[in-house]
């Protein structure tokens, strides 16, 4: 069951502050409002993985394994193989993260992250399938969250994307109907490039890419998946506050122009 | 078992959907509010084939104790499908789909509820789905609305909550499951119309900034609309018993 | 584990005036001994299920849906289907109910409704074999209590005969081993009709069909299933009172007759 | 995995049963109080090839709190098997049957234990099934008896139990596994005899009215007979230890 | 998560007894330091296992059944049979033993079990292989520990390696690829003879097959499996505490040479 | 997928291992201190292909409440395996493997907390496996030791840890992933040097009483080593910032 979360520890003075900033269209760390913070990206960092990448974002910090390996295509979709977007909120990266099977912040995050892919059709899953049917490729996305300052959903987004596009499968053929894998690997193929923009509504304004002082004081988060096309291609909001169109339509537009900057940052490290 | 095909076309010539309806056009609605003996409040809505029901308990005590908040309610909220709802059988166990949309039903419905008149207590919000034809989160919230007012709990106002989407190369609103399925994008909206306020919104697809936009103005738009029909019900209920004759909480949105 | 349940938040009152009725044989709501509440039987009420019933019994409100898929038989019984029950008290049904994995009270409901329905071999389960040992159909009997008001064993029950009895699965025909399913339905395999009859004992009378209240001041439950030529088929003690002998009997005799009565009033909803 | 095969019939011409036992015959049983070390009470049962082991704690504290109940004890009970219990490997997670067996045997052990003795404790009663053999609940629910009576908690009557059912035709005490697989019916029952208390009563299968009445009175009878070596088991625990050249809890039921 | 154990509810004055004994290299009960309980072990007790032997110690009770089933071989095993090893600590054992899935106490003990047999190789795995990577016999040894007075590690391989001594597995044939079972029965194939000598650390001394006042005045635990040439096998440190490199030397000879006359004991009971 | 293979010999004609190394060669080792922002100590150790981070909280608050201890911290562990730190993708709900090593690695760790400083308290120490190469959980001692020394938690001494075993007929120490899973034993230790106290020490396969010496005593020194680094990790973070130009954490072990 879904309850309303525990008010965070943070301290009702600190609250103010950044909502006093807010009415004034300032953030605590000086940024503009649709300034991102610091992005590091850095790929092949597991090496027994597909793929991998290490997204920093300011003193947010995702890693994304991806593992790809063979098993069962969904019954209805016989020729496509699978995405599969696992996320661990790690408990060593934030001290109320707590052990045990995701609960539904981390499946919100995955899903988001998921959608994005998904919708986007980011990975072409009609190249993954061995035999209709029967043997596909399943490509598991696992997100490991280590450390929270705000914003996981694009951070975890853009290292997921990153991992991707530097990922590689194995090649094969077959043999009277058995998959002979080669020791030679190929790329995923990944066709789109979804970026998330993630606000935070923060007394009357909204702020790009929130830091975790600005999410404890915000109303509601909206994110903004656009396509390498600027097509909106997923979006979510969250939080129990509320937004207005007006709001909405100048995020996306925000989006948009936001998203093309911040694709060729990852596409620069992925390359 | 013998499975549904793929619709061949999504808009016929005409213009119009699979199930004859316009762009614009709701699928018919009926509410009804009480309708259950134990729940504090209840409703449940059929639009299309969904059949969704709703019970609200409290504000009552929470357990456990630690969840509890000094200044506000608690909301609690549950969004589950049948296992019959849906073609191939649901397995009981939560889904992540249903978990995801438990919060942010809660996350739509929050921001309507006074819950800080009812300090140190839970409301609790169960949505059962029993049949699901596509929109079930919107049409569940339009019944958690409903069953929250007749449960007696202070709210701003009625959320009432609509999809639009494309299908078809066509922006509509309110897709049925073959649309949702086969379309190109569904965008479920929750709206305090009278507010103004955009309590969940959620994407899926594809759509330029333009169609975006025309698909948030017509979902508005049908919120609006489902909004008349939920003060309807309620007036049904409450000031109601008068004129019987026509099922007032029923409503065919073609204009 | 199994653990004495608390007892009820009924006020004593309530309890001393359902007992103090009972020394003078008489209920909280008029009824004689052996009546049972209003029963209103609705089929089909689900169009996407493959039989579908909901029972109104007094205030008490089950819905039950039937599922019919493909699957694999039990090792035991190769050329047999499979029938399996499940009950969710839904927490919208009563202020008590909890969301989560069954607990005993719905899983004894689920096993008592089944033993009914396999004593009785009311499913022919024989028709429901595709290829022995291998695919049979699986028939999915999935009780939603929806508002509870006492006698949930009973309600359920005629909910699952009646949605067994309008319950309809695909033709299909095999073609070099494959299954391959018509657009026609047939009528579900249902050969006999087992009829529960449940009783309270409150202070030293039993009374057939007990709403809440009577449930919370009885001392012990006991169900007796009567098929449709007479004979027992199923039979439950509940509670932490006891029975006599000759009680058991007399409800035995009762139930006989009164499962007539019942049995009618669902053949004819199910028609 | 060599799998056990249907008996041909289960009575033969001289009416005698797959094991050789008349329709009124139990089948040998054990019965010895106080084998565990560490709990307080226990006891052991073999019947036929069931042998079930049963351990009492109590009245104790109770955790979590809030199962409290201010004037009586609460009972807990667990009845399990052990994987190697059966004739297939059962999974050790708890099933379904075993969740309904553990319900049952509480309630028909409830109405024996004075709990009105030990308000604000529990009495944990663990039922270890480790081998299965047809009438296990009967037989965990007369070991339990004997555990709770070695405990030392108070008792109105033991609680004595046994099945009657009906396989081949005819009507029968005390069913082994294979009478209960291939059989017509079964029917499980706990008396407190002196009290003329059915604790429990469940069935399964198809019996006429007749039948019915026939197989409860001679349960009821079964039931006595075993009461009587529940009684001997506890004297020689506790009276005992004077006349060890009989075994004395072990008895023969056959007339 | 491991969690540091509550201390035990033994009263202060118990456990300085046991340890001012230790101090004079006494115990509680008179034995030598080395000394072990008295050890009686049954086989055969349970007619459907396929193996079964319950082993006493002292006062420690330990039950294993072992069932030989058909099951599917590891991919990377695909000639070999299968091992597992499961422990439940009966909630009758102990007051403080709860019900509901394994915790860590009896995961760690049944993975030690499962070391000492697998590591010696005690089952010849090999000789379980129906068809080779499809059809292999799954061996699993089921350890019910009955009663608790410490010790519980040596007392349940004792068992476990008695239980499959005597244990037999069914004899088949291969008929056009299919596995047909004979009514006739063949010994397991065991190899080896693993057996463990379980030290506690009390004070300053070393006390082999610690009763459970020793292990709650214990600091620190040290199993050293021994296989049937003398080789150590398997070993674990258990408990909030340290040992020394010469300590645990002198360990292993103490259980070298104890493990040999335990041997005799195990073997000649599963004769 | 493409399986990796075993390899033909684990030691060549020169003596030497598969990685080159020689038997008492150490694999690089880098150690990292306080690499996380929130957690109030961390650590980072990558040992080969192993690449493990520790995160520690604490003392803090303790839930739930009757985990507490009144004389002492309690300690909670978690030894975690990320899904995609081996070769075949390991499934995210823990394993048996990882909950006794969480268990063990707790338990070399205790002896070396000053634990009675911090009474009604808990120190978490989170264990995250990005990449696993053999000696995962030596190599998560080794950095949760610099973690909680990170946190500033009062200990006796840094506790370290290193495998020995033996491969090919030869007792070495640090064992790689393909030296642990071909060769004839491992043996992990923990150890606190300067008490000459063994914290952790466990063992798979099989040695004569002589082999198991020589590595128990190989494993000890290895462990002296790694100490060494551990200090210089420590340094590095706490009186360092001065020299830079070398990595000071990097070791290479082989002399």
């Amino acid at each position: 069951m879904s309850a309303t979360p525990k008010t965070s520890g943070m301290a009702k003075l600190e609250r103010d502050a950044v909502l006093e900033l807010a009415s004034k269209n300032r953030r605590l760390d000086g940024r503009a409002l649709t300034d991102y913070r610091k992005i590091k990206i850095e790929t092949g960092i597991i090496e027994k993985a597909n793929g991998s990448a290490q997204v920093t974002l300011g003193k947010t910090k995702v890693m994304v394994g991806v593992k790809v390996q063979m098993g069962s295509p969904f019954p209805d979709t016989p020729n496509e193989g699978v995405q599969t977007v696992n996320v661990e909120l790690t408990p060593l990266a934030y001290p109320t993260f707590e052990t045990g099977p995701p609960g539904e912040n981390a499946i919100e995050l995955a899903r988001i992250v998921d959608r994005n892919l998904r919708e986007s059709k980011a990975i072409d899953v009609t190249k993954l399938c061995i035999t209709p049917g029967n043997k596909v490729f399943v490509v598991f996305v696992d997100i490991n969250v280590l450390d929270h300052d705000g914003n996981l959903i694009d951070a975890s987004t853009y290292a997921a994307l990153a991992a991707l596009m530097t990922g590689k499968f194995p090649e094969y053929e077959l043999k009277d109907g058995e998959v002979i894998f080669k020791d030679s690997f190929q790329p995923l193929p990944i066709n789109n490039h979804p970026v998330p923009v993630t606000f935070a509504k923060v007394g009357k304004i909204l702020v790009a890419d929130p830091c975790l002082k600005e999410e404890e004081a915000m109303s509601a988060r909206l994110t903004v998946g656009i396509d390498k096309d600027d097509f909106v291609c997923a979006m979510q909001k969250g939080g129990i506050g509320e937004l207005d169109s007006n709001e909405i339509k100048a995020a996306v537009e925000t989006a948009i122009n936001k998203s093309r900057e911040l694709r060729g940052i990852i596409m620069e490290a992925s390359k | 078992m013998s499975k549904e095909k793929a619709p061949e076309r999504l808009i016929d010539d005409s213009g119009l959907r699979i199930d004859g309806r316009r762009p614009e056009d709701l699928r018919p609605i009926k509410l009804e509010v009480g309708v259950l003996e134990n729940a504090d409040g209840s409703a449940f809505i059929q639009q299309g084939k969904n059949k969704i029901l709703v019970g609200v308990f409290g504000p009552r005590e929470i357990h456990p104790k630690h969840m509890v908040l000094p200044d506000r309610a608690v909301i609690r909220c549950r969004y589950r499908m049948a296992p019959f709802s849906t073609e191939e059988r649901k397995n009981p166990a939560p889904s992540r789909r249903e978990i995801e949309i438990s919060k942010v039903i809660r996350e739509a419905l929050e921001p309507a509820v006074m819950s800080e008149y009812y300090p140190r207590t839970v409301i609790d919000i169960f949505i059962e789905a029993l049949q699901c034809d596509g929109g079930t989160r919107c049409a569940g919230i339009v019944a958690a609305s409903l069953a929250l007012a007749d449960a007696g709990i202070s709210m701003k106002e009625l959320v009432s909550a609509c999809s639009a989407g494309k299908v078809g190369g066509q922006v509509v609103v309110d897709l049925c499951d073959l649309e949702d399925k086969y379309g190109e994008a569904d965008l479920p909206v929750a709206l305090m119309p009278n507010l103004s306020a955009v309590t969940l919104i959620q994407m899926d697809g594809k759509l330029s900034r333009e169609e975006f936009e025309k698909a948030l103005d017509m979902a508005s738009e049908a919120c609006r609309q489902i909004r008349n029909f939920q003060a309807e019900a309620l007036r049904h209920k409450y000031q109601g018993m008068v004129d019987t004759e026509e099922p007032p909480a029923t409503g065919e949105a073609s204009k």
